[in-house]
């Protein structure tokens, strides 16, 4: 018993999905199947690829080509599938523990290389998979096994660090903001080049119960409250930014793609040939 | 010489783990040996789950329970799991909620442990010590002050008091 | 399907974990968690906005019509 | 010269091996001694409408390389020891997803950096552990430039065949020497492709347990639509955690190789019907053997050569034969004693096994070989 | 309960026995079912004074742990299966350097992700050969909770004496159990520390080629401004490509474990004297042997059992002794046969070795132990 | 025969070094002895750490606490030494290869702790020790033995990335401009926190002479022709930078310290303990 | 039957490592079998540069020059460094400016190759190719014609005519 | 040292590789490769101004005094 939706784009013998009461990552995975939905992808051409993480499990749900590699490696793992057969359209769902830590390296190169992959990181701002440890986008102070504490480290900003790398397309969205996170979601699927979807999301297990923030329902509140739309944010100070989420679109850029451009260099090197 | 293999199961987020941990420590300050081990994975996130507890007065070579000879279940869903491989003749603790056929092949014990938590204590997180005090008077594996002591070891600073009205509580029970 | 379905808000209480997200951000209190579970306490309120639907976690609550109950 | 006859690098045959193979992508992440197989990829893949990339390092040149295996194209990366040890990890979990993919490890000076641009064999052990847990894994080494050639060609059959990553395990030697190559004529050489599936696309199994252990394997794309991780998964390709499940796929897993392995293996033999003495050795080591050999029977010494080609699955019941026959085996090898320890294994007590053993960043030299059989025959 | 004893999870006991150890470095990431050794680092080591630092993956761990060695502090890098793959090369480079540091692998089940949260014992060869090139290691493997505190003692001091990195091989049965554990008086433990130079600053040989094999080791900001490479260097620690050099360096690294291996190597045998079965066992799975031994000599069955706790180096001489006098070896491991390829080498022909392995997330239970009595009491 | 800094600072017996006529390495190596000088540090209380590559053999000169580690993990280790010794002045020398290819993880992740170590990138455009494939700051359409056809690949720049990782201390200096590229290096090491310093360098064998710019002279000349400083550029349209050298400082900021923040912890603890 | 180990020397940058691939290639062309080789990393770079060739008609077993038969050097640094191995009785075939005592143990050619190639010729870089000259005049170790189809083979587009002007004067100068 | 020492350029002919970068930017044209080799051909315009020592990457030309010669 389900929506068309979830009937036609998950595989329905594997639901329901092994993540906790509250967890947003069901609600920003099922924003990435309405973005699809949206564009009307055929199912075959689409590859979703996934790390590990509780985020990267995503893949195992959606009855796409479905791929979940190791940690870190999505996006190494996605750039030889868009180079074999660039037809495909290429997926990445991670999380900000397997992109922006173990990940961070090849999350920059494929920034900079402007392939025609979207990457949506569930940035739950905490390693939810094994435990609840700090990742590099745990605000400083916050609580994590590993940070018994309070979190000494600086975050990343996700968002600003793709921009620098080199993506084209670069947006904040939260699982709050559900129809906004799809809408960026389908830009970034449109965009020609390599688009970064950061989809704000919550832990309720790990870091709303360690850092006393309360259920799901607070921790959706919370996303609510610190949300700020760029344009707005544009206007304010930056102390009435801190500590807030600046969403909407945060780079809308064109540059030439990476597959594109190694076809041309096939195309040329035929040429001359003849 | 004792050698007891005992399971405690019920659901996620129940305190089964903590259950285990307080059983094995108060064994081990009663001089016997102990080992405690648990599931990780999937199976410890949500539905069932489970902690497992060995108490030896020698020495505890293979660590994990292979026969239980006490079952403890507070949930319906755990009682189903984990009967199956219960010894013959061992001892079923249950809560009282849950159904149980074909109880001639064990000693059954059903207590009103959630209910009693629930409704008298009003205090659903400590459903464990309650059980705890049940399980304890049932088995009398251990030296009820060294469970108490054990208790105060273990749980959360501030919680004191109640964790030890909720053992007394589970100990009238039965 | 040119055929329009009436479209109502159904529960799938198998999969429902009882966040009770749906519950808090439904516009007009259609909602409510009992037994741990979601259920329709107010069925007339709903407008059919599908903010349930969007932000469930567990794809346990969506608006449906009668074709796609089968 | 013929028009087929060339003058090449072993590194560069390799390429020229793994494109008649088939071969349409390369990952890559420079590393002497093995750079020229990514600059010679970078060069013709282009050409033939297959595709190059250099990757960001060694890990997501294996990632790339699988990626694109499972998309469909026949990939390939190469590397050395400090690179090798980096693509560990996801060459487990091509062992475990059974994508095939050919590494090439260009063997230097190690251990760490080591002695960079000078030879040595010392991944032989790595290249059957290098990763945690139990995993299938086949390797082969080539002594020549024609070998590098063929050698690819067959890294990729083996490896499109049985699902199952090959590492092509190469020394500086062999890779840098240019020696005289014949390019077999391409309707003569024997290509294999994965087997495909044949089911209709919603029954498709991408872990099937077939009767040959290997299940056939659609592309991403293709519209089969299938899942796959590196967690333990069933035939569906879905994680499952059931230990009898586990239990059996581990099994098929190490199965696969072991049940083909006389298709596998592969060993040269020189002069070994009646030799009391047997070198083993491989690679270019193999070549100052055969030349000590030689040098040994021109004395009137009973010397022969065995020489696997196929390192793991080592071709371990011929060996065996031989421990019956002969009374000493001498393992010459460019590293401190790792090959010694599987033929010890395997010999038992037939026979007396010695380490001709270095690691210095030169070469063994055939009268170094000499002096050992010299050594071997006082003992007796 | 006295109050020096506790219930304790392997995993902590073992961070707290480094801490007694004199740890005061932990670089870590984390990964189940190692995770609560970085956890409970974070947790204990600012209270001493000491440094927790989560890094951005395993190899930076493992850099930094290496990098913090070297800078004085007692240092130490846990992870499980794919962080260890991951960490090699980075291994490599503390054999090649000789900066002491302890790495603990927590096995879980493999290959690649496999089954995160199930035991397994997948690495025993990985452990000493998952680097590339021929280089030093010494790996240990507790049995217990008291042992992960202890050998976590050992594993340090091990370290610290022989400036090499020591493995410490965890499984999760040992990891995540709590038992009991009695710390024992700090007085008692014997810790050792790196030996310094004596010698003038300007004299310092990094890497002295001394009679026990072990250099001195002086740490950064002490004032003897060496130079660090994990090229192969000479005794003055540069980078030199003489093969006499190489040879002589790569030697003293593999001789200064083998020089010492009888104060390094420890094992426990049980009832192994008239044994006509002896089982090999490590870690959980030595539990479940012991209680099989019980279990058949309570039947009259001559069963006895050998437990190496120093993985590498191998037990080698005292096993061979044994295959002298029983008749059958049974390897029960939580893998498909890895150390029952170094028990074959070292049994030869004298006796018949058999493997009962197992990789399914299951330990191996006494039960399955006793089958498997039966099967080889068999073949007699 | 040397003059009286050289022989101070560098370990006599080992040179001359190993580097090309004409590598600039030398020059930005012998930038930083004197900023180093400048400073007045203390040799021994100095450690220099590096990666591989021609640029990495730099540690193998000079007369400090020297540590010549893996490609790309030079800040990871030096992370840890940092860390187990704050008193050491730690400087990282690495390649734009060893920095920003393998090593890019390592290096946003310094960036984001804002730990204090002073990295100086030697960017030649290349993997100069390989023998010169194409690195991640080749400019797109160069040659390089892996890119025989002209390189695809979009450039990372260098400064940028690290600024919006974190860094406090951000500048660009040339080869050519070297008593700019000495003070830049002096102010990164007085910065509490983490600093970048890109020093712009030649390979003229193979960078050079590949893509026919000419010896190692005209290679200067080229680096003197396309610098712009920062200021100047900041009036400039963005078609007049293209293929420019911004040169100076590009971020100055103050912000907590790793090492700082983590003996404050200890501190802290021990505050509680009593 | 034929079986020679060449070892040709000079500074790094004259193009020998070419020139033994020319040789190589050549004697294959032959129908000869050839191996080349030539060393790697930091005594690569700068210094003198060295290639090995063995030239055999039969198979060649151990890819390496153990002792040279011929020794080629092109600079004094060249020849001291690689003339501590030739085989005794070998042949030395040397640029003239070269100083060479000893020289009883051995065969010795003194050829004006660079003054030739820098003075008359006037393109440095050619010297290797002036020298094969030479050292097939003197070795006759492969066919002349098989000689310059392999230049034509390996030397760069346009400078053809070139190379084989500077091989014909080679020849010229023995 | 609190001696002030006549400093003059001081050529390392053994370091020197004939780049010719000191040669190029010296900006009074004191210096000449010579048989691939920096050579001191025009002292007397040397300003001393240091800029060939800060270029050179081999350390083989700089302004010492007689003290730094010994
Ligand atoms: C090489 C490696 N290192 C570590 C791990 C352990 N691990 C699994 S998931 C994870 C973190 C996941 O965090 P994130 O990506 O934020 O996902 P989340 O679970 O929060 O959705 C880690 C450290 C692993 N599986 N592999
Ligand atoms: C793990 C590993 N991968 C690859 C290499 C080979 N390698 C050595 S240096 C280098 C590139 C160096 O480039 P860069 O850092 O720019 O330094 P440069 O030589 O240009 O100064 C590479 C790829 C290696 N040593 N180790
Ligand atoms: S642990 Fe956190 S991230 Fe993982 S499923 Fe639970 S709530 Fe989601
Ligand atoms: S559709 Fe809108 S109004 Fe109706 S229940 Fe859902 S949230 Fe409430
Ligand atoms: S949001 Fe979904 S899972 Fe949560 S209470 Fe509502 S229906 Fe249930
Ligand atoms: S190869 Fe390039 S970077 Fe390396 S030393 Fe030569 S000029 Fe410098
Ligand atoms: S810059 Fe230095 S190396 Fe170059 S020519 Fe001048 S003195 Fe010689
Ligand atoms: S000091 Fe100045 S003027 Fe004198 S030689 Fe050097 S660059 Fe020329
Ligand atoms: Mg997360
Ligand atoms: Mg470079």
């Amino acid at each position: 018993m389900a929506s068309n939706l979830v009937e036609k784009y998950y595989r329905m013998d594997k639901l329901p999905h092994i993540w906790c009461a509250g967890c947003t990552h069901g609600t920003s995975m099922n924003a990435v199947v309405r973005a699809i939905d949206k564009l009307g992808y055929n199912q075959d051409e689409v590859c979703i690829v996934s790390g590990i993480g509780c985020s990267s499990r995503a893949t195992g749900y959606m009855d796409f080509n479905t791929l979940h590699t190791t940690h870190g490696r999505a996006l190494a793992f996605a750039t030889g599938i868009k180079m074999a057969n660039p037809k495909l359209k290429v997926i990445v769902i991670t999380g900000d523990g397997d992109a922006t830590a173990i990940g961070g390296n090849h999350f920059i190169h494929a920034c900079r290389r402007n392939i025609d992959i979207t990457t949506i990181v569930f940035n739950n701002n905490i390693y939810g998979m094994t435990g609840g440890q700090y990742s590099p986008t745990t605000p400083t102070s916050s609580l994590g096994t590993t940070a018994p504490y309070g979190n000494i480290d600086p975050v990343f900003n996700i968002c600003n660090v793709a921009a620098a790398a080199g993506a084209t397309y670069v947006a904040r969205g939260t699982a709050y903001h559900t129809q906004a996170l799809i809408n960026s979601i389908v830009k970034g699927l449109e965009n020609k080049g390599f688009s970064v979807i950061e989809a704000v999301s919550d832990c309720p297990t790990y870091f709303g119960r360690r850092n006393k923030i309360g259920d799901a329902v607070e921790m959706m509140k919370r996303l609510k409250e610190l949300s700020v739309n760029v344009k707005a944010a544009e206007k304010l100070p930056p102390e009435k930014l801190e500590g807030k989420i600046i969403i909407g679109e945060i780079k809308n850029e064109t540059r030439p793609e990476y597959t594109d451009e190694y076809q041309n260099l096939i195309d040329r090197l035929k040429e001359e040939e003849k | 010489m004792k050698y007891k293999e005992i399971r405690l199961s019920g659901s996620g987020g129940q305190g089964i783990i903590l259950m285990g941990i307080i059983l094995a420590e108060a064994a081990i300050m009663n001089g016997d040996n102990a080992i405690q081990s648990q599931s990780y994975g999937p199976e410890a996130r949500g539905g069932a789950s489970r902690a497992e507890v060995i108490i030896s007065e020698g020495e505890i070579d293979f660590p994990k329970v292979r026969k239980p000879d006490i079952l403890l279940s507070l949930t319906q869903e755990a009682f189903n799991k984990y009967i199956v491989d219960l010894k013959d003749g061992g001892i079923v603790i249950a809560d009282d909620k849950v159904k149980i056929e074909d109880s001639d092949k064990f000693q059954l014990y059903q207590v009103p442990i959630m209910s009693t938590t629930n409704d008298v204590l009003k205090k659903p997180m400590v459903a464990n010590i309650v059980a705890l005090g049940a399980f304890n008077k049932i088995t009398k594996l251990v030296d009820e002050e060294m469970l108490r002591k054990a208790i105060l070891n273990r749980v959360p600073k501030g919680t004191e008091d109640l964790n030890i009205k909720a053992f007394n509580m589970g100990i009238g029970l039965v | 399907m040119n055929k329009k379905v009436s479209t109502k808000v159904i529960v799938n209480k198998a999969w429902c974990k009882g966040c009770g997200i749906c519950v808090a951000f439904c516009p007009t209190n259609v909602l409510e968690i009992k037994d741990g579970k979601v259920e329709i306490v107010n069925p007339e309120a709903c407008t059919r906005c599908g903010l349930c639907e969007l932000r469930c976690p567990d794809f346990a609550i969506y608006l449906g019509g009668e074709e796609d109950e089968k | 010269m013929k028009n087929n006859v060339f003058l090449m690098q072993g590194n560069e045959a390799c390429i020229y091996g793994a494109i008649d193979a088939g071969m349409r992508f390369f990952a890559g992440y420079p590393i002497t001694p093995s750079t020229e197989l990514a600059e010679v990829s970078a060069q013709e893949l282009p050409k033939v409408g297959g595709k190059f990339i250099q990757m960001e390092d060694e890990i997501a040149s294996m990632a790339a390389t699988i990626g694109a295996s499972l998309a469909g194209l026949k990939s390939m990366t190469a590397t050395s020891g400090p690179g090798f040890s980096l693509k560990q990890e996801n060459l487990g979990f091509a062992c475990m997803t059974e994508i095939p993919c050919v590494v090439v490890n260009v063997q230097r000076g190690g251990p760490s950096t080591g002695l960079p641009t000078a030879p040595a064999q010392g991944e032989v052990m790595q290249s059957r552990w290098g990763t945690h847990g139990d995993h299938p894994i086949i390797v082969i080494s080539p002594s020549s430039v024609m070998e590098a050639y063929m050698f690819a060609v067959k890294a990729f059959n083996l490896s499109e065949k049985y699902r199952t990553p090959v590492v092509l395990l190469m020394d500086e030697v062999v890779a840098h020497m240019r020696e005289k190559i014949e390019i077999p004529d391409k309707s003569s050489l024997e290509i294999i492709n994965r087997k495909k599936p044949v089911v209709d696309k919603d029954k498709y199994l991408p872990y099937e347990d077939t009767e040959d252990l290997i299940p056939p394997m659609a592309n991403f794309g293709e519209g089969y639509r299938f899942h796959v991780t590196g967690l333990t998964h069933d035939e569906t390709g879905f994680p499952s955690t059931n230990p009898a499940n586990a239990s059996k796929q581990i099994n098929r897993l190490l199965n696969k190789i072991e049940m083909h392995k006389e298709d596998i293996i592969e060993f040269d033999e020189y002069l070994t019907e009646d030799a009391e003495i047997i070198l083993v050795s491989f690679g270019a080591v193999a070549r100052s053997a055969k030349s000590a050999v030689k040098e040994a029977r021109s004395q009137g010494k009973k010397v022969g050569l065995f020489r696997p080609m196929t390192i793991w699955p080592f071709p371990e019941e011929r060996l065996k034969e031989l421990g019956k026959k002969a009374k000493h085996f001498i393992v010459a090898e460019m590293n401190m004693g790792q090959l010694v320890l599987e033929v010890e294994r395997i010999i038992k007590s037939d026979a007396v096994v010695h380490l001709l053993g270095k690691a210095n960043g030169e070469i063994i030299t055939p009268d170094e070989i000499m002096d050992k059989i010299k050594e071997v025959e006082n003992i007796g």
